[in-house]
């Protein structure tokens, strides 16, 4: 009995994938594969980048596809979990034979999964990721010589935080700062040290680094200590609702100063949580909401006719990363025979790519980092920003 | 459904696609192997993703700074995992139940935030990176692993070891009574398995390109998952512990239309299973751990009550 | 001489559990230890054995000193010994148990057991051929439940695979803590049998018994403890004709009734008990029955410790329930009281199916227990206690006047009721047991070993208190090891054996049965 | 350091009142409630998602909230608890089935979106939230450079009345009788005509709206509320708390939040930032292995 139940089973089950398969291969399609944190402490990013790539699938092709071919983008779930996310980055390239990968969205998932693609020879572009180590070397083993197959279109902090402190400083001219850093995790760390790196070249003493734990239930004891030395600016470099308790933590102790931070702050919901704590906290963003040239606005409206709701930067870098691949594929004359073939002239394309998009005028750099403009921007104290500077690509 | 369809239809591209996949299944069931070590002995410890992450370390750091052959390093790392063991076990071992748990939750966490965020030479925060880490090649070196010690745990539950650890999970008591001395053979079994997981530990940092001190890598989040490979699995089998490991470690994937409502399945799914079969999905009797006074009065003897 | 003791004591708060205890063990011997529920024995054996701590005094077995040993180290040196209510490592199998026991004297195996050598195949082959041969002697068949969960084997084959394991040791001295307890006659003559042929093959033995007819029937010499003190040490012949021994063991009044220990003639039990019926008439059930229970079967897994038992008890009476230890007494009350369930048989109180009823309901019906060893609630005051014992009443008013009455009633309540129970005398326990008993309305009180552990003028405080809560018109269903006092005071008596009704007749007609006097007072 | 010795109390007070329901249901059934922080949390996010997205006032919500909690109280009785009763499974048997309930109740809330079943309990996902100003009255007081915040004070007499309320009850009433009795010895209660399963199902009535009200103000005056706030912030300091005052021990448990709160921000005072975060459970682990009965608790009972 038991054996007839398993036996019908296994013949099910090849039936099945016989039909499944005979249906997959024979269509000529752009398969692209995302890797996206949707549950899990990444859920916070994760789905706007994931609605930002679906428009663009969408609008692409609508358009007719990319030379007549149309992109299907598969997204994958990694649960905000590193082990997934690479677990999945094998198969959506040695299984679902994905032409390049896009994601994941959390830096040490990103550290796992990059290397895997560089050593499987497949395009691979970070679309949130924004901590030390993605590019150029993304952290590969043995070897420091760049990555060839990982690319990155979000705004790392190394360029964001600088320029933020940069431009605030020469518009204020501070004199001393705090800085409070998650030490808990990668992205945190990262943007922690490069604060402690670039401060002294504005004049700014550092005087203290106070290192807190994001699982820590109250902060009020971090925001104390850090008041309590009366500093011009606090530096945030942390993830989530983190940066709004502070915020409000030190305006409610009283504290006068201004806050700089990373890519921490640029999300709506971190303004809105902020509130009127908020106003005034600058951070480097890679895209501003309120931009009105043409690849922007448009963008903006499509994505609110579609969600009915502003998009955000993670949408906006979702959203870019769709056309930059786009845009190369269209240039890379592929031969949808030779997929390896197919993913090495994608990659050349993609690092000649130099299109409008959302975030501005996008070009790569020689490490594929992204060469944009840094808008640095200010929390307006009731869940949006407003543009303070803009400084183009160097 | 695929992940399942191609395992039948397909099996080598699955293999060839999977590697990762299948090799932390690996990893997980040697981790769930070290828990099953103390469960088996009637201990409720929590220490694992501890020593896990005391294995990772040395041997990732042991490569970076002496550039020394794997085979050492791990050694190194197995040895000093024991070695911390011994140290934390002597002090705990006397607690029963959840206060052993929870004071081994106090170990990894005093570990990890304490320790490992706090000292320049982890990387802190940062993580560790791994400079010889081979993801796609590790696949073998786990599989034999997992052989062996799934061998080695086997024999030992086998021998007078086993047999005494048995009998300690049984009834302390009566293992007293027949001349087994109960803290000594409890304490092997606390360092067998701190031993068991460093060497996990050390194996899974082999196959990640960085060591990330995070709470999913070695906090409570693991060793909550750990535990559950094991109950699961059935902690009186030595079976039970892989198979807990295999069919956690797959929800994920066989439910992958249901993947945003994963963790929602394997709720229902730990519940389902420690309901309508405590002793796991292998074996028998596996739980029989600690129980509350209040339970309805098994046969329980009182030493101190004089007739 | 093998094992000897030296003064020694151990009290637990204020109880003097052993008190300035000396004896000394012949090699070869059957020793017997006896005396009356808390007399000390298992106390004495627990000190023995390391479980216990000794407060002072000494042990020495032959030229080893056993003082301050950690248990498993006495049991190395080769004392090895079973325990009152089974250990048994229950989810292993009979075998797998039986091998534990050879733990102390097996060299350890654990890199054989990694090479899995032939060489220690064979060992384990011989070690379960050891097995097998130990559980023969016990009269276990290895083949038929070698493989078997210990915990799912019938009590009687439990008791046999406990001293199995227990041999395994190979020990210089055994000691069985009540391996008859709970055995029928033909059984207790099984594991007499087995005691004197492990005996015979040179085994010492010390021997822990309710049961008279054993201890005397096997002990070379026998030593009564009560109260914690030794109040005889000699043969079995001086012992039972030892007139403050019979004190002891039948509480008093027993010197009136009998003139001699019971089971001091070694006749054989069975044969007594089949006389017994024969000369009892069955007195006939009475039909305004408030309790009505039929053909009642009750198991703790694979041990079934009530079979098909009946009984009623009628409005205003009081019925005694007699038998030896865990003849399922207990097990029959708790299960009117539904903390068990039956496996089969009906049970109806007033209208109430006892079987399926919850407990609380059934307090809130009228039947109330106060159960063996008196479980008060030692962590709260006397006065919780008696307020708690109100919870299924409605009439809060009267309750508290009630709570009042107690407290008159048992004037050392009333002083003590700010104290913890905790700190209460066992007999001032017992009083608050039962007053917490009445606090509940009962129309059938359910009373379970008032008297177990009471020092004499205590157990007639607590009879007299029954018999005046009787006057009172309360229906009783007395459970009692002092089968004397009980038979005393009861209308109607069961006398249960193994699980099921063996006779039944008025107090009067038991009490002057020669035969049940023989077979059941003292066991 | 007046200020900080403030922040330790404030956060002390929510350990307490988060710990106080923890070891309520271990001092009476021996079993420890995983469930709770997430029953902490839900009872935040509910409150927080009735205020900003029903439109209700807050007291509304917090009534609402608590009882939700409450009943979810009733829920970890049913499912994962009483059915192991009845098979007679071992403890460790309902830390893996509180476990589960406590994946759900996360995973459910953490899938709380616009366009999911769950949006009616939140729609914020993963994201954390805070009360927007204003709908929770909170003036903030400055005297003597301390800053006093009415969120954060308010809760300091919450938890104690609250505690002193269940410390009454506990002890002078015939249902605290009851309780205590279970916990000492379900047989005998039972025999009195206590129905247990009612008592456990009121323990865990009472625990889960305890911890469902800390969750409440933990949202409040933290403004952080987000699926994790349980799992992360307060379910392990929450064992270390129990530990610290002695596991089943009320009193215990208050004092030992208290006392975490102070151990914390002494250490970051003293220790400094990156020293603090082991600390908690350093405590932890030293206390369990010099002195397992806690301050407070009673000896521990050899299980034998």
């Amino acid at each position: 009995m038991k054996v007839v139940r398993v036996v019908s089973c296994l013949v099910a089950a090849i039936l099945i994938a016989a039909c499944g398969s005979g249906g997959g291969s024979s269509a000529k399609v752009i398969k692209l594969g995302a890797i996206l944190s949707i549950t899990g402490a990444g859920g916070v990013y994760g789905p706007q980048s994931r609605d930002g790539m679906m428009l663009a699938v969408k609008q692409i092709n609508a358009a007719g596809g990319v030379n007549g071919v149309q992109i299907s983008l598969t997204v994958k779930d990694d649960a905000s979990d590193k082990a997934q996310a690479t677990q999945l980055t094998q198969t959506l390239i040695q299984q679902e034979q994905d032409l390049a990968l896009l994601g994941p969205t959390l830096s040490n998932s990103a550290l796992g999964a990059h290397p895997l693609a560089e050593t499987l020879k497949t395009p691979i572009l970070a679309v949130s990721t924004t901590g030390i180590h993605i590019v150029p070397d993304c952290n590969f083993p043995a070897s420091s010589t760049a990555c060839k197959y990982v690319f990155r279109d979000s705004l790392g902090e190394e360029t964001a935080i600088p320029d933020n402190i940069q431009s605030y400083a020469a518009d204020q001219h501070p004199k001393t700062g705090v800085l409070l850093v998650a030490q808990d995790d990668k992205f945190s760390s990262d943007g922690g040290a490069i604060v402690q790196t670039t401060v002294g070249k504005y004049g700014i003493t550092l005087l203290k680094t106070i290192k807190f734990n994001k699982a820590e239930a109250d902060l009020a004891p971090y925001v104390t200590q850090a008041v309590q030395l009366h500093p011009d600016v606090i530096f945030i470099t942390s993830l989530g609702g983190i940066p709004a308790k502070i915020m409000t933590e030190a305006r409610k102790q009283n504290w006068k100063g201004q806050f700089l931070g990373g890519n921490g702050f640029n999300t709506a919901t971190v303004s809105t949580q902020a509130g009127a704590a908020g106003t005034g906290a600058r951070s480097g963003s890679a895209w501003y909401l309120g931009n009105n040239f043409p690849s922007n606005a448009d963008f903006v409206a499509a994505y609110k006719a579609e969600y009915n709701k502003n998009p955000d930067q993670f949408a906006a870098q979702g959203y870019t990363a769709i056309k930059i691949l786009a845009d190369s594929v269209s240039r890379a004359n592929l031969t949808f025979s030779d997929l390896a073939g197919d993913r090495d002239k994608l990659r050349t394309a993609m690092e000649s790519v130099n299109i409008q998009t959302p975030l501005g005028p996008f070009q790569f750099t020689a490490s594929h980092d992204v060469k944009q403009t840094v808008w640095v921007i200010a929390m307006d104290g009731n869940g949006g920003f407003t543009l303070v500077h803009e400084i183009p690509a160097s | 459904m695929d992940f399942v369809i191609q395992l039948f239809t397909d099996p080598i591209g699955f293999w060839n696609s999977h590697t990762l996949f299948i090799a932390q299944v690996g990893i997980n069931s040697i981790i769930a192997l070290s828990m099953f070590i103390v469960l088996y002995s009637g201990q409720l410890s929590l220490a694992a993703p501890g020593f896990m992450a005391i294995g990772a370390y040395t041997s990732v750091l042991m490569d970076q700074y002496w550039h020394t052959p794997l085979a050492l390093n791990i050694a190194a790392a197995v040895l000093l995992a024991a070695a911390v063991g011994l140290v934390v076990g002597l002090p705990v071992l006397r607690l029963r139940g959840v206060f052993l748990a929870i004071a081994t939750i106090g170990f990894i966490e005093a570990l990890r935030l304490g320790v490992i965020l706090n000292l320049p030479i982890t990387g802190e925060g940062l993580g560790l990176k791994n400079g010889n880490s081979d993801p796609l090649g590790g696949i073998n070196l786990v599989l034999v692993s997992l052989v062996v010690v799934l061998f080695l745990v086997w024999r030992l539950t086998k021998g007078r070891l086993g047999a005494a650890w048995a009998a300690i999970r049984q009834d302390e008591l009566a293992a007293l009574s027949q001349g087994i001395n109960v803290a000594r053979y409890k304490m092997i079994a606390f360092v067998l398995s701190a031993l068991v997981a460093g060497f996990g530990g050390a194996l899974e940092a082999h196959l990640q390109t960085f060591v990330d001190p995070s709470d999913q890598q070695y906090g409570v989040t693991r060793a909550v998952q750990i535990l559950t490979f094991a109950v699961l699995g059935g902690s009186g089998h030595f079976l039970g512990p892989v198979v807990g490991a295999l069919v956690v470690t797959s929800l994920p994937w066989v439910f992958e239309q249901a993947r945003d409502y994963i963790n929602i399945v394997t709720g229902v799914f730990l519940i389902a299973v420690i309901v309508f079969r405590p002793q796991g999905i292998v074996g028998r009797g596996g739980l029989a751990i600690v129980r509350p006074r209040w339970w309805p009065r098994r046969a329980r003897v009182n030493a101190s009550t004089p007739g | 001489m093998l094992l000897r003791l030296d003064s020694v004591q151990r009290h637990f708060g204020g109880v003097h559990a052993v008190d300035g205890v000396s004896l000394e063990v012949e090699q070869g011997s059957i020793y017997g230890l006896i005396g009356p529920n808390g007399a000390g024995k298992t106390t004495l054996v627990n000190v023995i054995t390391g479980y216990v701590p000794f407060q002072s005094g000494g042990a020495w077995l032959e030229s080893d000193e056993l003082t301050g040993l950690p248990a498993h180290r006495i049991a190395a040196l080769g004392i090895s010994r079973t325990f009152q209510n089974i250990r048994l490592f229950k989810d292993l199998t009979a075998q797998e148990n039986v091998l534990v026991g050879m733990h102390a004297r097996r060299h350890d195996d654990t890199l054989a057991q990694l090479a899995t050598l032939p060489m220690f195949r064979r060992d384990e082959r011989t070690r379960i051929e050891e097995a097998h041969r130990l559980m023969d002697t016990v009269g276990l068949t290895a083949k038929a439940i070698g493989r078997r969960p210990a915990g799912t084997l019938p009590y009687g084959d439990q008791r046999r695979l406990e001293i199995a394991r227990a041999l395994a040791l190979k020990p210089r001295l055994l000691i069985l803590d009540e391996p008859a307890a709970g055995m029928n006659p033909s059984e207790k003559q099984g594991m007499r049998e087995l005691i004197e042929n492990l005996n015979k093959d040179g085994l010492t033995i010390l021997l822990i018994d309710h049961d008279m007819r054993l201890v005397m029937g096997v002990c070379t010499r026998v030593a009564v403890l009560n109260f914690g003190r030794k109040i005889a040490d000699s043969t079995p012949k001086d012992v039972s004709t030892d007139a403050g021994v019979i004190k002891a063991y039948l509480g008093t009044g027993g010197e009136r009734e009998v003139s001699s220990a019971p089971g001091a003639s070694g006749v054989d039990e069975a044969v007594e008990v089949v006389e017994a019926a024969a000369t009892t008439k069955v007195a006939a059930e009475p039909e305004n029955a408030i309790l009505e229970v039929r053909n009642l079967s009750v198991s703790y897994g694979a041990v079934s410790a009530v079979r098909g038992a009946s009984l009623s008890v009628a409005r205003g009476e009081v019925v005694a329930l007699i038998g030896a230890n865990g003849a399922g007494k207990s097990t029959i009350l708790n299960t009117l009281s539904a903390l068990i369930r039956p496996d089969s048989g009906t049970a109806t109180f007033d209208g109430l199916d006892l079987t399926v009823a919850k407990p609380s309901a059934i307090v809130r019906h009228g039947l109330v227990q106060v159960p063996e060893g008196r479980e008060i609630l030692a962590r709260q005051t006397v006065l919780e206690n008696l307020e708690l014992a109100t919870w299924a009443r409605h009439d809060r008013a009267a309750a508290a006047k009630d709570i009042e009455a107690a407290m008159k009633r048992f004037p050392i309540l009333g002083e003590r009721r700010a104290l913890s129970a905790g700190t209460l005398s066992g007999g001032e326990q017992q009083m608050l047991a039962i007053a917490r008993g009445l606090l509940a309305k009962p129309r059938l009180l359910l009373l379970d070993e008032p008297s177990l552990g009471l020092a004499p003028q205590m157990v007639d405080e607590v009879f007299a208190a029954i018999e005046e809560i009787h006057k009172d018109g309360t229906t009783i269903l007395l459970v009692e090891q002092n089968a004397l006092r009980a038979l005393a005071i009861a209308d109607r008596a069961y006398v249960i054996e193994t699980g099921q009704i063996l006779l039944s007749g008025s107090g009067e007609d038991l009490l002057h049965n020669p035969a049940v006097r023989r077979a059941y007072l003292g066991g | 350091m007046g200020q900080q010795l403030l922040n330790a109390i404030f956060i002390g007070s929510i350990y307490a009142l988060f710990a106080v329901g923890y070891t309520l249901v271990f001092g009476i059934l021996d079993i420890l409630n995983l469930a709770h922080s997430a029953v902490f949390m839900l009872g935040a996010a509910v409150t927080y998602s009735l205020v900003v997205n029903h439109g209700q006032s807050f007291l509304v919500a917090c009534a609402v909230g608590i009882a939700v909690t409450a009943a979810m109280g009733l829920v970890i009785e049913h499912v994962c608890l009483r059915p192991l009763r009845r098979r007679r499974a071992p403890p460790i048997a309902a830390l893996i089935s509180t476990i589960g309930l406590a994946l759900i109740i996360v995973a459910a809330i953490e899938q709380g979106r616009p366009d999911t079943i769950f949006k009616s309990l939140w729609v914020d996902g993963a994201n954390s939230v805070s009360f927007p100003a204003g709908v929770v009255p909170n003036p903030t007081w400055y005297v003597a450079g301390l800053t006093l915040e009415a969120s954060k004070v308010a809760i300091i007499p919450i938890s104690i009345f609250l505690m002193l309320v269940l410390g009454y009850v506990l002890r002078y009433t015939q249902v605290g009788r009851g309780l205590r009795a279970v916990a000492e010895n379900p047989r005998a209660a039972q025999l009195m005509g206590l129905d247990v399963d009612r008592m456990i199902s009121l323990t865990l009535i009472i625990s889960s709206a305890l911890g469902g009200l800390a969750g409440i103000l933990f949202g409040v005056a933290l403004g952080d509320i987000s699926p994790y706030i349980g799992r992360d912030n307060v379910e392990v300091r929450g064992l270390a708390v129990i530990v610290l005052g002695g596991m089943g021990s009320i009193p215990g448990a208050v004092i030992g939040g208290y006392l975490l709160g102070m151990v914390e921000v002494l250490a970051l005072v003293v220790l400094g930032s990156s020293a603090r975060g082991g600390v908690a459970f350093a405590a932890l682990f030293l206390m369990l292995a010099l002195r397992p009965q806690g301050l407070f608790g009673a000896k521990l009972r050899e299980r034998i």
